[in-house]
């Protein structure tokens, strides 16, 4: 019973994953993109919870943490890109 | 049932919302109009879904194994601190990069103070 | 260096935390402070601001505060988002706040920004204008002007 | 087995590189610690060469673990001749690179860039374990990476380009092999896996896995997958280009000996056959490309492929003799490519010029630089008694033995395209009427000759004195040609 | 005590110390030091002749590379005896005539020290019983051949003539090694004496008639036998002591040498008669046709030169059916052909190094060869002209000369050939006597060319630069004493039968017993005999053509220049050349892209091919893991990611899905409980992707891609290919379960490395050296960014050195 | 499982090719980056998936999943991310200073 | 309008110490659960990207006045240098021991060389990734 109901729980996240992912290729703005694919690393983290129920390990935890710091980085990083087309700047930049 | 398992099913429940909540903030970004309003069903959304997934699967390694996960506790705390700031950057940016809101629109108090030559 | 202790304090505690030990051991929480040091001694340079262990109690209530906001907005999203035709009108609105220091401020921000309905766009260079985007600004606003006023005095305790 | 002086070869270029970052503004010092380094790095290489003679071949295994588990280092004869020939080659280019490279190079890590490559080249030749080997190509053919590009002219940039795409590719189709081969064989250990091939017979499906590796190493090589090799090998330095043409390619024709002999090899109607095939076009590709150009970096580049058409002849005949024959003429031809390369840069430096029809007279102006030339030319072409002149005779006689007249005939007419192309730099560039007035002489640098002149001597004495080493290379030769002593020394104890 | 090895060695040590002798003793022509060499050397091995001559033989080993078979061996013997001599008698005279005609603004010490180089080498070959020792000082001839024709290398002519020289040489050379590898192969000896023992035993052996062959090769490039005589003519761009001692005296004859020394080992086959025989045959004949035609003085000698070479070959073929009999008294007979040919080696050395003498003192003293120019010289010149007719009636085969012995000894071997009654010779021998005739009709044509058109006839002084007169005596001392050894062994030839042409016999023969009875006695009168009729019609039909030069010469106008072998070779390296950059630029584009296709289709063709070809692909599903909808979907997810790569717009969406696949990818890690991978896996993704959004800021956005269809159809055609190989190998791989991985091993991580980790006991422990590596490979990634960007070319750089 | 993940790795092998064959430097990046992911997952698959549990000894009993292909990946993994961030600074760099980003126009000279 | 990044640069503050302590958690704690060497010198660094995105170079580099190219240099050294130790022990290159002691305060404590060599690893990762990420930037 717990396990289908977790598998069902994957297969909804995998399939936000799947929509996440043609608003990725549609676009149609980079910004559109950069919102879509933080939702997949979040949803990426839900999937390992999910994943470390099942598989019963505790192994994985560490990567949800790491997904979240991770998908935050990236986030900036991309907004950054965007917004200025530098995303380490110098301080005369500024 | 002992209690355990009820516990266990409620904490996959949880995870179930969560999955749900989801796909809806999902189906969010595909339905809604512009990405400023896309950014509020990720940020939000998937941010609730994150919370009750590992929020479940805390509850589930609490029950079912004893185990309390400081790093499952800090993965939600992490979330919670970076999806806003997260949200906050990409739609700033997007602004800044002169994506259009949608045409429904209706106030743009921001319009004037940042591109004020395009009136 | 007040703050920097508190925040040496914090990183043992995490560390600890982190071992994910059947008990708490001052041990652990002992190597996490000396861990703790090494970290805090090479950013320390990074510190300017401080932070005080009494507001501990203010910043529960905000967290309490913020989790039944969070809660009550998300439904009307999931509402906007499932009904079969979207009657929203997104907009962009101004406020100014009355807190000062980044601290007050980005919890703030980010707390709008975590209640459905609206985000921060930018904060301007003084730092006391907000501009909020807002999924639909006729319903949301409203809801949103009262949350903020809730944040601003609950942050206030545990900052002043 | 405790040999850890047999890590030595590897360990101390890439210590002593590290700790010349830190020396960075101390040119002088660099200098003399990296020159200092590889001359005992020779000595070294040469002592335990001697060991390996009166112990046998010496193993090491790395945090003590025994093989298959572990990885290891395995120093044979075959090994050891290519780590000294290449420690000493790369000592002389050092001191080359002494009086050309410049201060701005110096001061950009150059050294410990040459160290780590070296490290890298040593540690492809020592290691037994699959994987370890890929990672040693990996710290090769990253220090080549930036040396290619040190200085970043635009046709160093141009050229790097497609020989780091190229070999990403290769160091790909490494890993896919690999796959495969610990999927198949779940093993990594060279020796262990040669055991197991021979446990269940070399079938269609490892075989299949054996070409992915010969087209890895052969693209390391240059044999028949040689593109990137002319382009990438006139661009740099001098110096670095003659390192690159004295040993990068060595590095891919020892993986091949060592896979094709030690591992692969109970199929010679397949791997072997297309081994030859390979050797062959690349002989005939290479020919044509050396007398194709009239640029003197493009000329030398194309002997290299030449010579890797050679020696690959002594692996797809695979005979003790034509094994042996190509031993030599590896040794023989890392002296005298790296001196080819010296000589190409120098004429270039000394005119501006690259293309041998706009150079001539230079005897005139620099009599033994000339006649340093002629002696590259007397010692590629095979002319004996300089140092080619063994290695041909004796994948002649493999060939021979073998009855692939083909290979024969197509290797021997080589030697005549490579004098050929080397007698047209010569008489076209070193020979005629000088060109360069006394006033407007540049002087040849002390640093430059000396070391080609010491290549020079390599060569001679390779040649005259080839039984001092005869005992060397036909040990190697032997191990290569029984790969029970191999396997026997590295799984041989713990039975 | 007298050693070959010594003599071997002298010259090159005096050679290495030529340049510092001569920095020290400017004062003095060094040519007077260097001569001492050759002198000392020819009376030393004088003085062995008559212990030779009794059937003595020298020999020494020092071992060289022992290992290989291959040992310093020098043997004297009387073939070796006869070259020994005429290296080092020539030799002397040569330095000698050199001392005058070099003068002391040319730089000598590279003269003398290549001549003596040349000396050394040639004694070398020729004291050499191992077959490698021998073609080492083989290829040093040729070497120092190429530096002497190469003397005035600011000359284009003498550049061209020396490679051309070197080349020919070299490769015949380079054929002969490849026949001595494949005698060693056979009978496992490098030494000609243990060849000439066992030979017998391989006669049948696959590569018996290979190896005579390509030892044939070697000889007759060296010889320049037709077709590769084409050098010769060339040569002559060298200063005429070269000319004289080298390419007629000595070097040249070191083919004939290799032919007699391997007669005991190949003679007596039907393959080498006729091809040693018909190739001089063909040679002696063009050589001589040719010379006819030559209007420059040394050019006429080089053909003549051509011509008499291909003679004293053809008679060493001739003299080789005498071992396909046997010895017997009917076989003896053949063997006179072989005899006439050491005989004529001698005899062609001695004229022919006077008239190269007498040619170069022409030139040396008149600045020209040009036999149109020249005319009248006996008053003017009469010793010169003295020699010169000498030696031009010896040659020419006439009587009171000792080329009218070896010639009639030759028509004498080309008539008695025809008794032979194997090798299909009762039919064919006859071209023989006629080929031997008619070619010396010609030789005695440009015989008479030389005395006529040089010395005899007007006076051209117009056309001469210099004023005519006599050379200086030390000139022509050299010329002189030859032509006295041309007169002189006419009158005494047994002298030289029995003391230098018996022991040679001997060595070419060795299983025919006492030498004394393959020795003849020479006669200048022998009665009416085939060959004095043949003398006789010679110079009747010769004085006729020459005085209906003119008449005839036009004949030589029909054979086009651009059939000849000159223009063979000319053509073949300008072709080469051109064909060559054509080839090679059509395949090495300098495009990434086509290297790439290169490579994949290699992959695809060898691989893939030999995959199907062997039937090793077996598929077979059952063991596959169980799956799940969610992991389904997410390898769509991945797939469609990637394949969306190909179809982005901007590099930013690529980047972005780029960023998916390694996300997607870490949770397969996941999925297949690969924890430090999904953690190292994000990290670097995520790092990966920052750097190219640094990157990006240098960069320009991709613009769509102008790729004709063509183009794109290969590249997916590659793509799938590449793919469908990649995936269908895996496959038989997963079904190939034969062992057991070693990782159980690991298992015991916690006891042997004290890790609970399994990965990373063995990325720190078991495998820890691999992580110390990519440690350094990551290291020198990043010092080599940070100087890629800080170290930039400065401008004007781009193309010099440092 | 294995073959789907396997029928994965063709598609993306198929995409690297076709992306590295393009003229864009960039794109050829993006596509050594995608062989890599690929050969990483090939490894995996074909060191035996699923086949135990995580190799940790804290967590479970035996059978663990073969740790050493993950280790060998992981280094592999480390390997490419030098290399791509190699390539991607000669990509700009060489832009910079040839002023092209398209590989065609990087032939060099073949003049004679 | 200027840029206001205060808000992600406060949140920066708290974050990048979340990392820098789950770092150097992960590379201590990897021999035994996931983690070591390369992923905590990883995490490090990626602490220090995040800086180095909230900020401008020149105030990191003031709070971080390090060249990391040496740091990377000293990771090197520290890791081979661990191989080379076992050499002085007379134990085979990059021998890795490891020992449980009692130590006062920590108690019951496994401490092994490999360690060390993690150490060296870690630093070299997060002074290289560092280096490229700097030199990148720095470039006009
Ligand atoms: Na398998
Ligand atoms: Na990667």
């Amino acid at each position: 019973m717990v396990e289908k109901i977790l598998y069902t729980a994957l297969t909804l996240f995998a399939i936000t994953i799947v929509i996440a992912l043609i608003r990725i290729i549609k676009g149609p703005s980079m910004p559109d993109r950069a919102v879509a694919l933080d939702m997949i690393g979040v949803n990426l983290i839900s999937m390992i919870a999910v994943i470390s129920i099942v598989l019963k390990t505790k192994a994985f935890l560490e990567a949800i943490l790491i997904l979240g710091i991770l998908a935050f980085i990236s986030t900036i990083a991309i907004s950054k890109y965007v917004e200025r087309g530098v995303i380490v700047e110098r301080k005369s930049d500024n | 049932m002992n209690v355990n398992q009820t516990i266990e099913l409620g904490a996959a429940l949880l995870i179930l919302l969560g999955s749900i909540m989801s796909v809806i903030s999902a189906l969010g970004i595909i339905r809604l109009p512009d990405v400023y309003t896309r950014s509020h069903a990720a940020t939000k959304s998937s941010t609730l879904a994150v919370l009750l997934s590992l929020t479940g699967a805390f509850i589930y390694f609490w029950v079912h194994e004893g185990f309390i996960s400081v790093r499952l506790l800090l993965g939600i705390i992490f979330v919670f601190l970076t999806a806003p700031v997260s949200g906050h950057l990409i739609t700033r940016a997007a602004y800044r990069a002169r994506v259009k809101l949608t045409d429904n629109s209706s106030d743009d108090e921001l319009k004037d103070v940042l591109f004020p030559e395009e009136k | 260096m007040p703050a920097q202790f508190l925040f040496n304090l914090f990183i043992a505690f995490l560390w600890m935390l982190l071992q994910d030990e059947d008990e708490l051991k001052i041990t652990t929480f002992f190597g996490g402070f000396i861990v703790g040091i090494v970290i805090i001694f090479l950013m320390h340079r990074f510190f300017h601001t401080q932070f005080y262990l009494r507001r501990l109690y203010s910043l529960i209530k905000l967290i309490f505060i913020f989790i039944s906001e969070l809660a009550a907005s998300s439904l009307l999203i999931i509402k906007q988002i499932l009904s079969p035709k979207l009657k929203i009108k997104p907009g962009i609105f101004t406020y100014k706040t009355e807190l000062r220091g980044d601290w007050e401020i980005t919890t703030l921000a980010m707390l709008l920004t975590l209640t459905p309905g609206s985000v921060v766009m930018e904060v301007n260079p003084d730092g006391d204008m907000f501009y909020i985007h807002a999924m639909d600004i006729e319903q949301s606003k409203a809801d949103v002007l009262r949350s903020i006023t809730k944040f601003e005095k609950a942050i206030m305790e545990v900052t002043r | 087995m405790m040999n850890n002086i047999i890590v030595l070869p590897l360990i101390i270029p890439i210590m002593v590189g590290v700790i010349l970052v830190f020396l960075r503004p101390y040119v002088k010092t660099q200098r003399v610690i990296s020159l200092v380094t590889m001359l005992g790095m020779a000595g070294i290489s040469l002592y335990i060469l001697n060991k390996i003679q009166t112990e046998g071949i010496l193993r090491l295994d790395f945090g003590g673990w025994e093989p298959p588990f572990g990885i290891l280092f395995v120093a044979d004869s075959f090994a050891m001749l290519f780590v000294l020939t290449a420690n000493i080659v790369t000592a002389i280019c050092l001191i080359y690179a002494f009086s050309s490279i410049g201060e701005s190079h110096e001061k950009m890590y150059f050294y410990p860039f040459v160290l780590f490559l070296i490290a890298g080249v040593n540690g492809s030749f020592l290691t037994g374990d699959m994987f370890n080997l890929f990672v040693c190509f990996e710290v090769m053919l990253l220090a080549s990476y930036v040396l290619v590009t040190l200085g970043g002219k635009k046709a160093q940039l141009r050229e790097s380009i497609k020989y780091v795409v190229i070999n990403i590719l290769s160091s790909w189709f490494f890993l896919v092999a690999l796959a495969y081969l610990y999927g198949a064989l779940g093993t990594l250990n060279m020796a262990h896996l040669s055991e197991r091939v021979a446990e269940v017979g070399q079938g269609p499906l490892l075989t299949t896995i054996s070409i992915i590796f010969l087209i890895v190493f052969s693209l390391k090589a240059g044999l028949l997958l040689f593109f990137w090799l002319p382009g990438s090998y006139s661009v740099p330095p001098t110096a670095i280009a003659a390192l690159f043409g004295a040993l990068l390619t060595k590095v891919g024709i020892y993986a091949l000996f060592r896979t094709f002999t030690l591992i692969f090899y109970h199929e010679p109607s397949i791997t072997h056959t297309l081994i030859g095939i390979m050797a062959g076009v690349t002989l005939v590709l290479g020919c044509i490309g050396a007398i194709a150009y009239k640029d003197v970096r493009l000329i030398a580049s194309y002997n290299v492929v030449i010579a890797v058409g050679f020696i690959l002849v002594g692996l797809a005949v695979a005979t003790q003799a034509s094994l042996e024959g190509s031993i030599y003429y590896v040794i023989h031809d890392m002296v005298a490519k790296a001196m080819l390369f010296l000589i190409a840069g120098t004429m270039i430096a000394l005119t501006g010029k690259t293309k041998i029809n706009e150079i001539s007279g230079l005897i005139r102006n620099y009599p033994l630089f000339g006649w340093m030339v002629f002696v590259v030319t007397c010692s590629l072409a095979g002319i004996p008694p300089l140092s080619g002149f063994v290695g041909k005779v004796l994948v002649g006689q493999g060939a021979i033995e073998s009855g692939s007249y083909i290979l024969l005939a197509l290797a021997f007419l080589s030697s005549i395209v490579v004098l050929y192309s080397l007698l047209r730099i010569f008489l076209s560039s070193i020979f005629g009427e000088t060109i360069i007035s006394v006033e407007d002489e540049v002087p040849l640098k002390k640093g430059m000759i000396i070391s080609i002149v010491l290549l020079a001597i390599g060569t001679v004495s390779l040649g005259l004195g080839a039984e001092f080493i005869s005992g060397y290379v036909s040990d190697a030769a032997h191990t290569l040609f029984n790969p029970s002593v191999y396997i026997e020394a590295v799984l041989g104890g713990n039975k | 005590m007298f050693s070959v090895t010594f003599a071997i060695i002298l010259p090159f040590i005096i050679a290495a110390l030529v340049p510092f002798i001569h920095r020290r003793f400017k004062f003095i022509h060094i040519g007077w030091l260097v001569m001492l060499v050759p002198i000392t050397l020819f009376v030393m091995l004088a003085r062995l002749i008559p212990s030779v001559a009794s059937g003595k033989t020298y020999i020494q080993t020092y071992s060289w590379i022992p290992t290989l078979n291959i040992n310093f061996t020098t043997y004297l013997d009387g073939l070796s005896m006869i070259l020994g001599l005429l290296i080092t008698g020539v030799g002397s005279l040569v330095i000698l005539y050199s001392i005058y005609y070099l003068s002391t603004k040319e730089s000598l010490q590279h003269f003398y020290c290549y001549l003596l180089l040349f000396m050394g080498a040639m004694l070398g070959v020729v004291f050499s019983d191992n077959l490698m020792v021998l073609y080492v000082f083989w290829e040093l001839t040729s070497v120092s051949s190429f530096l002497l024709i190469a003397f005035w290398n600011h000359r284009k002519a003498s550049r061209l003539g020396a490679q051309k020289a070197m080349l020919i040489t070299v490769s015949g050379g380079i054929a002969m090694l490849v026949g001595f590898i494949m005698l060693h192969t056979m009978t496992g000896s490098f030494s000609i004496r243990e060849i000439i023992t066992s030979i017998g035993d391989y006669t049948d052996h696959a590569l018996f008639v290979p190896a005579m062959i390509l030892v044939l090769l070697g000889a007759f490039t060296k010889s320049a036998q037709f077709p590769f005589h084409i050098w010769l003519p060339d040569a002559m761009e060298a200063p005429t002591p070269v000319s004289a001692y080298l390419h007629s005296a000595t070097m040249v004859k070191a083919g004939i040498y290799l032919v007699a020394r391997f007669t005991p080992v190949f003679g007596g086959d039907q393959i080498w008669f006729w091809t040693v025989s018909g190739v001089g045959m063909i040679t002696l004949f063009w050589g001589s046709f040719n010379a006819v035609r030559q209007t420059d003085l040394k050019a006429l000698l080089a053909y003549s030169t051509v011509s008499q070479l291909g003679l004293i070959m053809s008679l060493l073929g001739l003299g080789s059916i005498a071992l396909q009999y046997g010895y017997s008294a009917d076989s003896v007979l053949y063997t006179q052909a072989t005899f006439a040919a050491l005989f004529h080696l001698i005899n062609h050395s001695t004229f022919k190094g006077a008239l190269f003498m007498v040619v170069g003192i022409v030139d040396h003293e008149l600045g020209t060869r040009d036999i149109r120019r020249l005319g009248g010289l006996m008053t003017f010149m009469p010793i010169t002209f003295t020699v010169g007719v000498i030696g031009s009636l010896s040659m020419a085969g006439l009587p009171l000369f000792n080329g009218f012995l070896s010639k009639e000894m030759f028509f004498a071997a080309t008539v008695q050939i025809m008794n032979a009654d194997v090798f299909s010779l009762q039919s064919l021998g006859i071209i023989f006597p006629v080929i031997a005739w008619i070619a010396s009709v010609f030789t005695f044509v440009y015989c008479m060319i030389i005395i006529f058109k040089t010395f005899l006839g007007p006076v051209q002084p117009e056309k001469l630069d210099k004023p005519l007169h006599e050379a200086p005596m030390g000139m022509l001392i050299s010329p002189i004493i030859l032509s006295i050894l041309v007169v002189g062994i006419f009158f005494f030839p047994n002298l030289l039968g029995a003391y230098i042409l018996k022991p040679a016999m001997a060595s070419i023969y060795p299983m025919f017993g006492d030498p004394a009875n393959l020795t003849p006695s020479i006669h200048a009168w022998h009665g009416v005999k085939p060959e004095l009729l043949m003398t006789i019609g010679v110079v009747i039909v010769g004085t006729l053509l020459y005085r209906l030069l003119k008449k005839w010469k036009p004949v030589y106008g029909l054979l086009s220049s651009r059939y000849t072998f000159n223009a063979f070779y000319n053509n073949f390296l300008s072709f080469a050349a051109s064909k060559s950059t054509i080839v090679t630029n059509k395949y090495m584009t300098g495009l990434l892209r086509d290297y790439l296709v290169y490579i994949y289709l290699f992959f695809i063709l060898t691989v893939g091919g030999f995959f199907f070809y062997s039937g090793a692909f077996s598929p077979n599903f059952s063991t596959d893991a169980r799956i799940r909808v969610y992991e389904v979907i997410l390898v769509g997810v991945m797939a469609v990611a990637a394949v969306a790569m190909l179809f982005a717009k901007s590099r930013m969406t690529a980047t972005l899905l780029n960023g998916v696949l390694g996300y997607s990818i870490a949770i397969f890690f996941v999925i297949f409980r690969a924890p430090d991978l999904a953690l190292t896996q994000l990290v670097v993704e995520s790092i990966t992707t920052v750097l190219f959004l640094l990157a990006f800021s240098h960069l320009p956005d991709w613009k769509r891609e102008n790729i004709p269809s063509k183009t794109k159809i290969t590249n997916a055609v590659i793509s799938v290919g590449t793919g469908a190989v990649v995936v269908l190998v895996a496959l038989a791989v997963l079904n190939y379960d034969r062992f057991e991985s070693i990782s159980t091993f690991f298992e015991d991580a916690y006891e042997l490395a004290g890790g609970a980790n399994i990965v990373n006991a063995i990325l720190g422990d078991f495998r820890g050296f691999d992580t110390m590596l990519e440690v350094v490979v990551l290291f020198i990634a990043g010092l080599g960014v940070y100087t890629m960007i800080k170290l930039r070319a400065k401008k004007g750089d781009e193309n010099s050195e440092n | 499982m294995e073959t789907l993940i396997i029928l994965l790795i063709g598609i993306l092998v198929a995409v690297a090719t076709y992306l590295i064959l393009s003229r864009n430097i960039i794109r050829v990046i993006l596509g050594t980056a995608v062989l890599s992911h690929a050969v990483h997952l090939l490894i995996l698959t074909l060191g035996g998936l699923k086949t135990g549990n995580v190799p940790l000894l804290t967590e479970a009993d035996a059978p663990y999943t073969d740790a050493l292909p993950q280790a060998l990946i992981l280094t592999a993994i480390v390997i490419s991310f030098a290399v791509t961030a190699f390539i991607l600074v000669l990509a700009y760099r060489a832009y910079q200073d040839i002023g092209t980003d398209d590989l065609d126009a990087l032939r060099g000279t073949n003049d004679e | 309008m200027k840029i206001n990044d205060v808000i992600l640069r406060t949140v920066t503050k708290i974050v990048v110490f979340i990392i820098l302590t789950f770092g150097v958690y992960l590379f201590l704690s990897g021999h035994n659960t996931p983690g070591g060497g390369f992923i905590g010198g990883l995490v490090l660094a990626s602490a220090i990207v995040l800086l180095y995105l909230s900020h401008d170079i020149e105030t990191v580099q003031k709070s971080l006045p390090l060249d990391f190219k040496l740091v990377a240099a000293s990771g090197v050294l520290l890791a081979t240098g661990t191989g080379i130790g076992s050499l002085l022990f007379g134990a085979p290159f990059m021998s890795q021991t490891f020992a449980y002691f009692d130590l006062p305060v920590f108690g019951k404590t496994e401490l092994t060389t490999v360690t060390i060599f993690e150490a060296g690893v870690a630093l070299a990762v997060v002074g290289v990734v560092v280096t490229i990420i700097l030199s990148i930037s720095e470039d006009e």
